[in-house]
Protein backbone atom coordinates (compact mmCIF):
# COMPACT_ATOMS: atom_id res chain seq x y z
CA UNK A 1 0.00 0.00 0.00
CA UNK A 2 3.00 1.93 0.59
CA UNK A 3 6.67 2.72 -0.38
CA UNK A 4 9.36 1.30 1.51
CA UNK A 5 13.07 3.22 0.34
CA UNK A 6 16.41 1.41 1.02
CA UNK A 7 19.95 2.72 -0.15
CA UNK A 8 23.04 0.89 -0.05
CA UNK A 9 26.51 1.85 -1.22
CA UNK A 10 27.92 -1.27 -2.91
CA UNK A 11 30.83 0.87 -3.48
CA UNK A 12 32.33 4.52 -3.04
CA UNK A 13 30.07 7.31 -5.34
CA UNK A 14 27.56 4.43 -5.91
CA UNK A 15 24.22 3.99 -4.83
CA UNK A 16 21.40 1.23 -5.17
CA UNK A 17 17.95 2.46 -4.65
CA UNK A 18 15.59 -0.08 -4.01
CA UNK A 19 12.05 1.27 -3.74
CA UNK A 20 8.57 -1.37 -3.23
CA UNK A 21 5.31 -0.60 -3.01
CA UNK A 22 3.48 2.05 -4.68
CA UNK A 23 5.34 5.11 -6.20
CA UNK A 24 2.76 7.85 -6.63
CA UNK A 25 1.85 11.36 -6.23
CA UNK A 26 1.60 10.67 -2.22
CA UNK A 27 4.97 8.96 -2.56
CA UNK A 28 7.55 9.97 -5.09
CA UNK A 29 8.63 13.24 -3.06
CA UNK A 30 10.34 10.79 -0.73
CA UNK A 31 12.10 9.31 -4.08
CA UNK A 32 12.84 12.67 -5.05
CA UNK A 33 14.38 13.81 -1.61
CA UNK A 34 16.44 10.45 -1.25
CA UNK A 35 18.32 11.13 -4.94
CA UNK A 36 18.55 14.66 -4.30
CA UNK A 37 20.47 13.97 -0.82
CA UNK A 38 22.73 11.06 -2.39
CA UNK A 39 23.66 14.06 -5.23
CA UNK A 40 24.32 16.35 -2.95
CA UNK A 41 26.67 14.26 -1.08
CA UNK A 42 28.66 13.25 -3.85
CA UNK A 43 27.00 9.59 -5.10
CA UNK A 44 26.85 10.62 -8.43
CA UNK A 45 26.65 7.36 -9.51
CA UNK A 46 22.86 5.87 -9.12
CA UNK A 47 20.55 2.62 -9.53
CA UNK A 48 17.08 3.02 -8.56
CA UNK A 49 15.68 -1.13 -8.32
CA UNK A 50 12.18 -1.46 -9.29
CA UNK A 51 11.61 -4.63 -8.96
CA UNK A 52 9.40 -4.39 -5.81
CA UNK A 53 7.47 -1.50 -7.35
CA UNK A 54 3.77 -2.68 -8.02
CA UNK A 55 2.40 0.83 -9.10
CA UNK A 56 4.46 3.71 -10.92
CA UNK A 57 2.69 6.52 -12.16
CA UNK A 58 3.94 9.80 -14.26
CA UNK A 59 5.02 11.83 -10.60
CA UNK A 60 7.15 8.92 -10.21
CA UNK A 61 8.58 9.06 -13.84
CA UNK A 62 9.05 12.49 -13.05
CA UNK A 63 11.14 12.06 -10.38
CA UNK A 64 13.05 9.05 -12.26
CA UNK A 65 13.80 12.06 -15.31
CA UNK A 66 14.68 14.76 -13.10
CA UNK A 67 16.94 12.42 -11.03
CA UNK A 68 18.62 11.66 -14.63
CA UNK A 69 18.87 14.92 -15.42
CA UNK A 70 20.94 15.93 -12.37
CA UNK A 71 23.33 12.52 -11.89
CA UNK A 72 24.48 13.22 -15.55
CA UNK A 73 24.84 17.48 -14.89
CA UNK A 74 27.22 15.81 -12.23
CA UNK A 75 28.67 13.65 -14.73
CA UNK A 76 27.19 10.57 -12.55
CA UNK A 77 24.28 8.37 -14.19
CA UNK A 78 21.13 7.27 -13.32
CA UNK A 79 20.10 3.34 -14.30
CA UNK A 80 17.32 1.39 -13.72
CA UNK A 81 16.43 -2.13 -12.68
CA UNK A 82 13.16 -3.83 -13.32
CA UNK A 83 11.68 -7.15 -14.77
CA UNK A 84 7.78 -6.62 -13.76
CA UNK A 85 6.40 -6.33 -17.17
CA UNK A 86 3.69 -3.90 -15.78
CA UNK A 87 6.12 -1.27 -14.87
CA UNK A 88 8.26 -1.69 -18.32
CA UNK A 89 5.59 -1.03 -19.95
CA UNK A 90 4.69 2.57 -18.65
CA UNK A 91 8.20 3.20 -19.92
CA UNK A 92 7.31 1.89 -22.94
CA UNK A 93 4.04 3.34 -23.46
CA UNK A 94 5.55 7.15 -22.63
CA UNK A 95 8.83 6.47 -25.02
CA UNK A 96 11.24 6.39 -21.85
CA UNK A 97 12.95 3.41 -22.59
CA UNK A 98 14.94 5.81 -25.22
CA UNK A 99 16.18 7.90 -22.40
CA UNK A 100 16.48 5.02 -19.30
CA UNK A 101 19.04 1.98 -19.62
CA UNK A 102 16.78 -0.47 -18.12
CA UNK A 103 18.46 -3.98 -16.44
CA UNK A 104 17.14 -6.76 -15.48
CA UNK A 105 18.62 -7.35 -12.27
CA UNK A 106 21.19 -5.35 -10.21
CA UNK A 107 24.35 -6.85 -10.78
CA UNK A 108 24.27 -5.67 -14.41
CA UNK A 109 23.11 -2.48 -13.69
CA UNK A 110 25.71 -2.09 -11.29
CA UNK A 111 28.95 -3.56 -13.63
CA UNK A 112 27.74 -0.65 -16.54
CA UNK A 113 27.25 2.31 -14.19
CA UNK B 1 -19.03 8.83 -25.68
CA UNK B 2 -21.62 6.40 -24.57
CA UNK B 3 -24.90 8.71 -23.53
CA UNK B 4 -27.46 5.30 -22.12
CA UNK B 5 -28.28 4.85 -18.69
CA UNK B 6 -25.65 2.86 -17.24
CA UNK B 7 -26.07 -0.29 -15.58
CA UNK B 8 -24.66 0.52 -12.01
CA UNK B 9 -23.27 3.71 -11.04
CA UNK B 10 -20.36 4.16 -8.34
CA UNK B 11 -19.53 7.01 -7.04
CA UNK B 12 -16.43 8.47 -4.70
CA UNK B 13 -15.51 12.04 -3.69
CA UNK B 14 -12.14 12.09 -1.96
CA UNK B 15 -10.26 15.73 -0.84
CA UNK B 16 -7.80 16.68 -3.47
CA UNK B 17 -4.70 15.49 -1.97
CA UNK B 18 -1.70 13.10 -2.18
CA UNK B 19 -2.29 10.67 0.73
CA UNK B 20 -6.37 10.17 -1.23
CA UNK B 21 -5.34 9.36 -4.48
CA UNK B 22 -5.03 5.79 -3.51
CA UNK B 23 -8.47 5.40 -2.27
CA UNK B 24 -9.84 5.92 -5.39
CA UNK B 25 -7.20 3.74 -7.13
CA UNK B 26 -8.59 0.96 -4.72
CA UNK B 27 -12.02 1.81 -5.83
CA UNK B 28 -11.92 1.53 -8.96
CA UNK B 29 -9.97 -1.23 -8.66
CA UNK B 30 -13.37 -3.12 -6.98
CA UNK B 31 -15.33 -1.48 -9.44
CA UNK B 32 -13.23 -3.01 -12.76
CA UNK B 33 -12.60 -6.14 -11.13
CA UNK B 34 -15.82 -6.81 -11.35
CA UNK B 35 -16.54 -6.52 -14.68
CA UNK B 36 -15.11 -8.70 -17.69
CA UNK B 37 -11.98 -6.86 -18.40
CA UNK B 38 -8.46 -8.95 -18.15
CA UNK B 39 -6.02 -8.15 -15.07
CA UNK B 40 -3.87 -5.62 -17.90
CA UNK B 41 -7.15 -4.04 -18.48
CA UNK B 42 -8.23 -3.32 -14.87
CA UNK B 43 -4.02 -1.72 -14.10
CA UNK B 44 -4.85 0.01 -17.47
CA UNK B 45 -7.73 1.64 -15.65
CA UNK B 46 -6.65 1.76 -12.53
CA UNK B 47 -3.50 4.07 -13.67
CA UNK B 48 -5.46 6.09 -15.74
CA UNK B 49 -7.44 6.99 -12.86
CA UNK B 50 -4.48 7.67 -10.42
CA UNK B 51 -3.22 10.17 -13.44
CA UNK B 52 -6.39 11.82 -13.75
CA UNK B 53 -6.93 12.81 -10.22
CA UNK B 54 -3.14 13.47 -9.60
CA UNK B 55 -3.98 16.38 -12.20
CA UNK B 56 -6.88 17.20 -10.70
CA UNK B 57 -4.31 17.85 -7.45
CA UNK B 58 -2.19 19.60 -9.65
CA UNK B 59 -4.92 22.34 -11.01
CA UNK B 60 -6.24 23.07 -7.57
CA UNK B 61 -2.84 23.21 -6.28
CA UNK B 62 -2.59 26.53 -7.75
CA UNK B 63 -5.36 27.84 -6.27
CA UNK B 64 -5.24 29.68 -3.11
CA UNK B 65 -8.55 28.20 -1.10
CA UNK B 66 -7.74 24.91 0.69
CA UNK B 67 -10.55 21.64 1.10
CA UNK B 68 -11.37 20.89 -2.89
CA UNK B 69 -12.76 17.43 -3.65
CA UNK B 70 -12.18 15.70 -6.72
CA UNK B 71 -15.33 13.46 -7.71
CA UNK B 72 -15.44 9.90 -9.44
CA UNK B 73 -18.17 9.04 -11.30
CA UNK B 74 -18.41 5.31 -12.66
CA UNK B 75 -20.66 4.59 -15.24
CA UNK B 76 -21.06 0.53 -15.09
CA UNK B 77 -22.11 -0.94 -18.61
CA UNK B 78 -22.28 -4.37 -19.94
CA UNK B 79 -19.97 -3.44 -22.52
CA UNK B 80 -17.64 -0.48 -21.20
CA UNK B 81 -16.79 1.55 -17.83
CA UNK B 82 -16.60 5.55 -18.56
CA UNK B 83 -15.60 7.11 -15.65
CA UNK B 84 -15.48 10.54 -14.84
CA UNK B 85 -13.27 12.63 -12.92
CA UNK B 86 -14.36 16.05 -11.88
CA UNK B 87 -12.41 18.82 -9.97
CA UNK B 88 -14.22 22.76 -9.37
CA UNK B 89 -13.15 25.44 -11.98
CA UNK B 90 -10.83 27.46 -9.47
CA UNK B 91 -10.16 31.22 -9.88
CA UNK B 92 -6.32 31.33 -9.35
CA UNK B 93 -5.71 27.51 -11.63
CA UNK B 94 -3.36 28.07 -14.30
CA UNK B 95 -4.77 29.05 -17.50
CA UNK B 96 -4.24 26.63 -20.57
CA UNK B 97 -1.37 28.46 -22.97
CA UNK B 98 -3.24 30.32 -25.91
CA UNK B 99 -3.65 28.50 -28.83
CA UNK B 100 -4.41 25.26 -27.22
CA UNK B 101 -8.42 24.49 -27.00
CA UNK B 102 -9.10 23.80 -23.21
CA UNK B 103 -11.02 20.54 -24.60
CA UNK B 104 -7.69 18.80 -24.96
CA UNK B 105 -5.24 17.70 -22.38
CA UNK B 106 -1.70 18.65 -22.71
CA UNK B 107 0.33 17.07 -25.28
CA UNK B 108 3.71 15.85 -24.38
CA UNK B 109 3.24 15.73 -20.62
CA UNK B 110 3.14 12.01 -19.59
CA UNK B 111 -0.17 11.93 -17.33
CA UNK B 112 -1.67 13.13 -20.60
CA UNK B 113 0.03 10.46 -22.41
CA UNK B 114 -0.39 7.59 -20.18
CA UNK B 115 -4.67 8.24 -19.97
CA UNK B 116 -4.80 8.80 -23.49
CA UNK B 117 -3.04 4.97 -24.31
CA UNK B 118 -4.25 3.15 -21.60
CA UNK B 119 -7.99 4.58 -21.99
CA UNK B 120 -10.27 3.98 -25.39
CA UNK B 121 -11.92 7.45 -25.33
CA UNK B 122 -10.59 10.41 -23.65
CA UNK B 123 -12.53 13.68 -23.60
CA UNK B 124 -12.02 16.81 -21.12
CA UNK B 125 -14.33 19.78 -20.32
CA UNK B 126 -15.06 22.68 -18.81
CA UNK B 127 -18.17 24.57 -17.25
CA UNK B 128 -17.85 27.73 -16.43
CA UNK B 129 -21.80 27.38 -15.61
CA UNK B 130 -21.10 24.62 -13.43
CA UNK B 131 -17.85 25.98 -12.28
CA UNK B 132 -16.42 22.38 -13.24
CA UNK B 133 -13.56 20.81 -14.81
CA UNK B 134 -14.18 17.35 -16.13
CA UNK B 135 -11.98 14.56 -17.50
CA UNK B 136 -14.03 11.54 -19.08
CA UNK B 137 -12.35 8.25 -19.52
CA UNK B 138 -13.87 5.55 -21.35
CA UNK B 139 -12.54 1.34 -21.55
CA UNK B 140 -14.42 -1.45 -23.45
CA UNK B 141 -14.90 -4.71 -22.87
CA UNK B 142 -13.35 -7.31 -24.96
CA UNK B 143 -13.04 -4.81 -28.08
CA UNK C 1 -20.29 10.19 19.24
CA UNK C 2 -18.02 12.75 17.87
CA UNK C 3 -19.34 16.08 17.03
CA UNK C 4 -16.05 18.12 15.32
CA UNK C 5 -15.78 19.28 11.94
CA UNK C 6 -13.42 16.31 10.18
CA UNK C 7 -9.74 16.77 8.98
CA UNK C 8 -10.70 15.04 5.68
CA UNK C 9 -14.27 13.49 4.25
CA UNK C 10 -14.58 10.82 2.14
CA UNK C 11 -18.05 9.80 0.73
CA UNK C 12 -18.54 6.75 -1.31
CA UNK C 13 -21.96 5.75 -3.29
CA UNK C 14 -22.50 1.90 -4.14
CA UNK C 15 -25.47 0.45 -5.76
CA UNK C 16 -27.43 -2.10 -2.89
CA UNK C 17 -26.02 -5.07 -4.38
CA UNK C 18 -23.68 -8.03 -3.00
CA UNK C 19 -21.05 -7.23 -5.89
CA UNK C 20 -20.88 -3.84 -4.84
CA UNK C 21 -19.86 -4.63 -1.51
CA UNK C 22 -16.33 -5.41 -2.37
CA UNK C 23 -15.64 -1.85 -3.57
CA UNK C 24 -16.56 -0.14 -0.35
CA UNK C 25 -14.50 -2.64 1.73
CA UNK C 26 -11.16 -1.65 -0.76
CA UNK C 27 -12.10 2.23 -0.70
CA UNK C 28 -12.16 2.02 3.61
CA UNK C 29 -9.07 -0.18 3.57
CA UNK C 30 -7.43 2.45 1.49
CA UNK C 31 -8.81 5.40 3.92
CA UNK C 32 -7.75 3.29 7.04
CA UNK C 33 -4.38 2.37 5.71
CA UNK C 34 -3.42 5.91 5.54
CA UNK C 35 -4.35 6.71 9.09
CA UNK C 36 -2.42 5.37 12.38
CA UNK C 37 -4.02 2.21 12.68
CA UNK C 38 -2.08 -1.24 12.92
CA UNK C 39 -2.80 -3.56 10.73
CA UNK C 40 -5.18 -5.64 12.53
CA UNK C 41 -7.70 -2.62 13.38
CA UNK C 42 -7.63 -1.82 9.21
CA UNK C 43 -8.87 -5.64 9.10
CA UNK C 44 -11.41 -4.66 11.83
CA UNK C 45 -12.60 -1.82 10.07
CA UNK C 46 -12.76 -3.28 6.71
CA UNK C 47 -14.81 -5.80 8.01
CA UNK C 48 -17.33 -3.95 9.83
CA UNK C 49 -17.86 -1.81 7.25
CA UNK C 50 -18.35 -4.80 4.95
CA UNK C 51 -21.19 -5.90 7.42
CA UNK C 52 -22.71 -2.68 7.72
CA UNK C 53 -23.02 -2.97 3.57
CA UNK C 54 -24.65 -6.70 4.01
CA UNK C 55 -26.96 -5.13 6.46
CA UNK C 56 -28.36 -2.46 4.13
CA UNK C 57 -28.47 -4.80 1.14
CA UNK C 58 -30.80 -7.20 3.27
CA UNK C 59 -32.87 -4.54 4.55
CA UNK C 60 -33.86 -3.33 1.16
CA UNK C 61 -33.74 -6.75 -0.42
CA UNK C 62 -37.23 -6.65 1.39
CA UNK C 63 -38.13 -3.74 -1.17
CA UNK C 64 -40.29 -3.99 -4.06
CA UNK C 65 -38.19 -1.05 -5.46
CA UNK C 66 -34.79 -2.07 -7.58
CA UNK C 67 -31.85 0.60 -8.06
CA UNK C 68 -31.56 1.58 -4.39
CA UNK C 69 -27.89 3.43 -3.54
CA UNK C 70 -25.69 2.47 -0.14
CA UNK C 71 -23.99 5.29 0.71
CA UNK C 72 -20.94 5.55 2.94
CA UNK C 73 -19.32 8.49 4.28
CA UNK C 74 -15.65 8.62 6.10
CA UNK C 75 -15.41 11.29 8.93
CA UNK C 76 -11.31 11.27 8.73
CA UNK C 77 -9.52 12.66 12.18
CA UNK C 78 -6.29 12.78 13.82
CA UNK C 79 -7.41 10.01 16.54
CA UNK C 80 -10.76 8.31 15.05
CA UNK C 81 -12.37 7.20 11.92
CA UNK C 82 -15.94 7.84 11.27
CA UNK C 83 -17.67 6.01 8.91
CA UNK C 84 -21.71 6.41 8.04
CA UNK C 85 -23.45 3.72 6.27
CA UNK C 86 -26.89 4.92 4.88
CA UNK C 87 -29.68 3.05 2.92
CA UNK C 88 -33.17 4.39 2.55
CA UNK C 89 -35.99 3.48 4.35
CA UNK C 90 -38.38 1.83 2.17
CA UNK C 91 -41.47 0.97 2.75
CA UNK C 92 -41.48 -2.66 1.77
CA UNK C 93 -38.53 -3.03 4.61
CA UNK C 94 -39.57 -6.31 7.38
CA UNK C 95 -39.98 -4.42 10.40
CA UNK C 96 -37.99 -4.72 13.71
CA UNK C 97 -40.09 -7.74 15.74
CA UNK C 98 -42.06 -5.77 18.67
CA UNK C 99 -40.47 -4.88 21.81
CA UNK C 100 -37.18 -4.41 19.54
CA UNK C 101 -36.16 -0.50 19.50
CA UNK C 102 -35.10 0.61 15.75
CA UNK C 103 -32.59 2.84 16.92
CA UNK C 104 -30.62 -0.74 18.17
CA UNK C 105 -29.26 -3.28 15.87
CA UNK C 106 -30.91 -6.70 16.58
CA UNK C 107 -29.19 -9.24 18.99
CA UNK C 108 -28.05 -12.57 18.22
CA UNK C 109 -27.39 -11.94 15.14
CA UNK C 110 -24.05 -12.54 13.67
CA UNK C 111 -23.21 -9.08 11.82
CA UNK C 112 -24.49 -7.02 14.71
CA UNK C 113 -22.10 -9.03 17.18
CA UNK C 114 -18.93 -8.50 14.54
CA UNK C 115 -19.75 -4.72 14.12
CA UNK C 116 -19.94 -4.31 17.81
CA UNK C 117 -17.29 -6.24 18.66
CA UNK C 118 -14.71 -4.94 15.99
CA UNK C 119 -15.72 -0.59 16.50
CA UNK C 120 -14.84 0.94 19.17
CA UNK C 121 -18.56 2.97 19.11
CA UNK C 122 -21.79 1.83 17.02
CA UNK C 123 -25.22 4.03 16.93
CA UNK C 124 -27.96 3.07 14.69
CA UNK C 125 -30.43 6.04 13.57
CA UNK C 126 -33.67 6.14 11.57
CA UNK C 127 -34.84 9.08 9.71
CA UNK C 128 -38.66 9.26 9.09
CA UNK C 129 -38.11 13.08 7.72
CA UNK C 130 -35.03 12.21 5.19
CA UNK C 131 -36.39 8.44 4.71
CA UNK C 132 -32.42 7.15 5.67
CA UNK C 133 -31.58 4.37 7.90
CA UNK C 134 -27.32 5.37 8.87
CA UNK C 135 -25.12 3.06 10.89
CA UNK C 136 -22.58 5.44 12.30
CA UNK C 137 -18.97 3.51 13.72
CA UNK C 138 -16.47 4.82 15.25
CA UNK C 139 -13.02 3.48 15.56
CA UNK C 140 -9.71 5.06 17.85
CA UNK C 141 -6.72 5.48 16.66
CA UNK C 142 -4.01 3.94 19.49
CA UNK C 143 -6.64 4.31 22.11
CA UNK D 1 -10.53 -10.54 -5.13
CA UNK D 2 -13.00 -13.48 -5.62
CA UNK D 3 -13.65 -16.53 -4.51
CA UNK D 4 -12.38 -19.95 -5.88
CA UNK D 5 -14.17 -23.01 -4.56
CA UNK D 6 -12.59 -26.49 -5.43
CA UNK D 7 -13.72 -29.79 -4.35
CA UNK D 8 -12.26 -33.56 -4.11
CA UNK D 9 -13.58 -36.46 -2.74
CA UNK D 10 -10.78 -38.46 -1.08
CA UNK D 11 -12.92 -41.37 -0.03
CA UNK D 12 -16.06 -42.79 -0.11
CA UNK D 13 -18.70 -39.97 1.42
CA UNK D 14 -16.20 -37.80 2.08
CA UNK D 15 -15.48 -34.32 0.56
CA UNK D 16 -12.80 -31.32 1.20
CA UNK D 17 -14.02 -28.18 -0.06
CA UNK D 18 -10.89 -25.60 -0.71
CA UNK D 19 -12.26 -22.19 -0.37
CA UNK D 20 -9.63 -19.52 -1.58
CA UNK D 21 -10.13 -15.83 -1.43
CA UNK D 22 -13.02 -13.68 -0.29
CA UNK D 23 -16.10 -15.37 1.25
CA UNK D 24 -18.36 -12.58 1.39
CA UNK D 25 -22.20 -11.99 0.50
CA UNK D 26 -21.53 -11.82 -2.87
CA UNK D 27 -19.40 -15.24 -3.84
CA UNK D 28 -20.57 -16.91 -0.27
CA UNK D 29 -24.17 -18.70 -2.20
CA UNK D 30 -21.44 -20.52 -4.34
CA UNK D 31 -20.78 -22.51 -0.93
CA UNK D 32 -23.89 -23.00 0.29
CA UNK D 33 -24.73 -24.54 -3.18
CA UNK D 34 -21.85 -26.85 -3.11
CA UNK D 35 -22.79 -27.97 0.22
CA UNK D 36 -26.17 -28.11 -0.43
CA UNK D 37 -25.42 -30.54 -3.60
CA UNK D 38 -22.57 -32.24 -2.15
CA UNK D 39 -25.30 -33.42 0.89
CA UNK D 40 -28.47 -34.31 -1.71
CA UNK D 41 -25.69 -36.49 -3.41
CA UNK D 42 -25.40 -38.35 -0.22
CA UNK D 43 -22.17 -37.33 0.43
CA UNK D 44 -22.73 -35.91 4.16
CA UNK D 45 -18.69 -35.92 5.86
CA UNK D 46 -17.36 -32.53 4.65
CA UNK D 47 -14.39 -30.65 5.62
CA UNK D 48 -14.07 -26.96 4.41
CA UNK D 49 -10.74 -25.87 4.31
CA UNK D 50 -10.12 -22.05 4.97
CA UNK D 51 -6.42 -21.92 4.55
CA UNK D 52 -7.16 -20.01 1.72
CA UNK D 53 -9.42 -17.46 2.94
CA UNK D 54 -8.28 -14.03 3.29
CA UNK D 55 -12.01 -12.62 4.14
CA UNK D 56 -15.18 -14.32 5.80
CA UNK D 57 -18.31 -11.86 6.55
CA UNK D 58 -21.31 -13.52 8.73
CA UNK D 59 -22.95 -14.47 5.81
CA UNK D 60 -20.38 -16.84 4.89
CA UNK D 61 -19.96 -17.71 8.52
CA UNK D 62 -24.13 -18.25 8.30
CA UNK D 63 -23.67 -20.71 5.47
CA UNK D 64 -21.25 -23.11 7.46
CA UNK D 65 -23.55 -23.03 9.92
CA UNK D 66 -26.08 -23.73 7.95
CA UNK D 67 -23.91 -26.65 6.39
CA UNK D 68 -22.95 -28.39 9.58
CA UNK D 69 -26.80 -28.03 10.43
CA UNK D 70 -27.94 -30.29 7.35
CA UNK D 71 -24.69 -31.99 7.53
CA UNK D 72 -25.93 -33.66 10.81
CA UNK D 73 -29.31 -34.33 10.25
CA UNK D 74 -27.96 -36.75 7.80
CA UNK D 75 -25.66 -38.41 10.17
CA UNK D 76 -22.86 -36.59 8.71
CA UNK D 77 -20.31 -33.88 9.82
CA UNK D 78 -18.74 -31.00 8.75
CA UNK D 79 -15.21 -29.97 10.34
CA UNK D 80 -13.47 -26.75 9.59
CA UNK D 81 -9.77 -25.91 8.74
CA UNK D 82 -7.83 -23.01 9.59
CA UNK D 83 -4.96 -21.37 10.51
CA UNK D 84 -5.40 -17.83 9.44
CA UNK D 85 -5.29 -16.12 12.91
CA UNK D 86 -7.51 -12.90 11.35
CA UNK D 87 -9.98 -15.59 10.08
CA UNK D 88 -9.78 -17.84 13.77
CA UNK D 89 -10.45 -14.54 15.57
CA UNK D 90 -14.05 -13.99 13.66
CA UNK D 91 -14.45 -17.58 14.70
CA UNK D 92 -13.85 -16.72 18.46
CA UNK D 93 -15.09 -13.30 18.56
CA UNK D 94 -18.88 -14.85 17.35
CA UNK D 95 -18.86 -17.59 19.44
CA UNK D 96 -18.67 -20.28 17.46
CA UNK D 97 -15.43 -22.29 17.77
CA UNK D 98 -18.03 -24.04 20.50
CA UNK D 99 -20.06 -25.17 17.26
CA UNK D 100 -17.18 -25.48 14.85
CA UNK D 101 -14.25 -28.30 15.10
CA UNK D 102 -11.56 -26.49 13.95
CA UNK D 103 -8.62 -28.65 13.07
CA UNK D 104 -5.15 -26.71 11.55
CA UNK D 105 -4.35 -28.56 8.72
CA UNK D 106 -6.62 -31.32 6.00
CA UNK D 107 -5.04 -34.21 7.44
CA UNK D 108 -6.28 -33.76 10.97
CA UNK D 109 -9.54 -33.05 9.79
CA UNK D 110 -10.04 -35.88 7.62
CA UNK D 111 -8.92 -38.51 10.62
CA UNK D 112 -11.83 -36.89 12.16
CA UNK D 113 -14.20 -36.48 10.39
N1 LIG E 1 9.91 12.13 -22.77
C1 LIG E 1 10.47 12.94 -21.86
N2 LIG E 1 11.79 13.10 -21.85
C2 LIG E 1 12.37 13.91 -20.95
N3 LIG E 1 11.69 14.61 -20.01
C3 LIG E 1 10.38 14.50 -19.99
C4 LIG E 1 9.72 13.69 -20.91
N4 LIG E 1 8.43 13.78 -20.66
C5 LIG E 1 8.29 14.59 -19.63
N5 LIG E 1 9.46 15.06 -19.20
C6 LIG E 1 9.63 15.98 -18.04
O1 LIG E 1 10.89 16.08 -17.50
C7 LIG E 1 10.74 16.49 -16.15
C8 LIG E 1 11.98 16.24 -15.39
O2 LIG E 1 11.86 16.75 -14.12
P1 LIG E 1 12.52 18.13 -13.65
O3 LIG E 1 12.56 19.10 -14.77
O4 LIG E 1 13.78 17.79 -12.94
O5 LIG E 1 11.37 18.58 -12.64
P2 LIG E 1 11.45 18.52 -11.05
O6 LIG E 1 12.35 19.67 -10.70
O7 LIG E 1 10.01 18.70 -10.67
O8 LIG E 1 11.97 17.17 -10.71
C9 LIG E 1 9.57 15.71 -15.65
O9 LIG E 1 8.82 16.41 -14.71
C10 LIG E 1 8.77 15.49 -16.89
O10 LIG E 1 7.57 16.25 -16.86
N1 LIG F 1 -24.22 -18.76 17.48
C1 LIG F 1 -25.02 -19.36 16.60
N2 LIG F 1 -25.19 -20.68 16.61
C2 LIG F 1 -25.97 -21.28 15.72
N3 LIG F 1 -26.60 -20.65 14.73
C3 LIG F 1 -26.46 -19.32 14.65
C4 LIG F 1 -25.68 -18.62 15.55
N4 LIG F 1 -25.73 -17.35 15.22
C5 LIG F 1 -26.49 -17.26 14.17
N5 LIG F 1 -26.95 -18.44 13.78
C6 LIG F 1 -27.82 -18.65 12.60
O1 LIG F 1 -27.91 -19.94 12.12
C7 LIG F 1 -28.25 -19.86 10.73
C8 LIG F 1 -27.99 -21.17 10.04
O2 LIG F 1 -28.44 -21.10 8.72
P1 LIG F 1 -29.83 -21.71 8.20
O3 LIG F 1 -30.88 -21.65 9.30
O4 LIG F 1 -29.53 -23.02 7.57
O5 LIG F 1 -30.19 -20.59 7.13
P2 LIG F 1 -30.01 -20.70 5.56
O6 LIG F 1 -31.15 -21.58 5.11
O7 LIG F 1 -30.10 -19.26 5.09
O8 LIG F 1 -28.65 -21.30 5.29
C9 LIG F 1 -27.40 -18.74 10.22
O9 LIG F 1 -28.01 -18.04 9.21
C10 LIG F 1 -27.23 -17.86 11.42
O10 LIG F 1 -27.98 -16.67 11.30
Amino acid sequence: MNLRVETRKPREGVAVIALSGEVDVYTSPRVKQEIVDLLNAGTTKLVVDLSGVEYLDSTGLGVLIGGLKRARERDGDLKLVCDNLRILRIFEITGLTKIFDIYRNESEALEKV
Amino acid sequence: MPTSKPLAQVELCIPSRPEYVGVARLAILGVASRMRFSYDEVEDIRLAVGEACTRSIDRLNGSAAEGHTISLRCLIDANRLTIEVTNPLVPAAPKPPPGESPESLPEGDLSGVLIRILMDEVEAEESQDEGTQVLRMVKYVAR
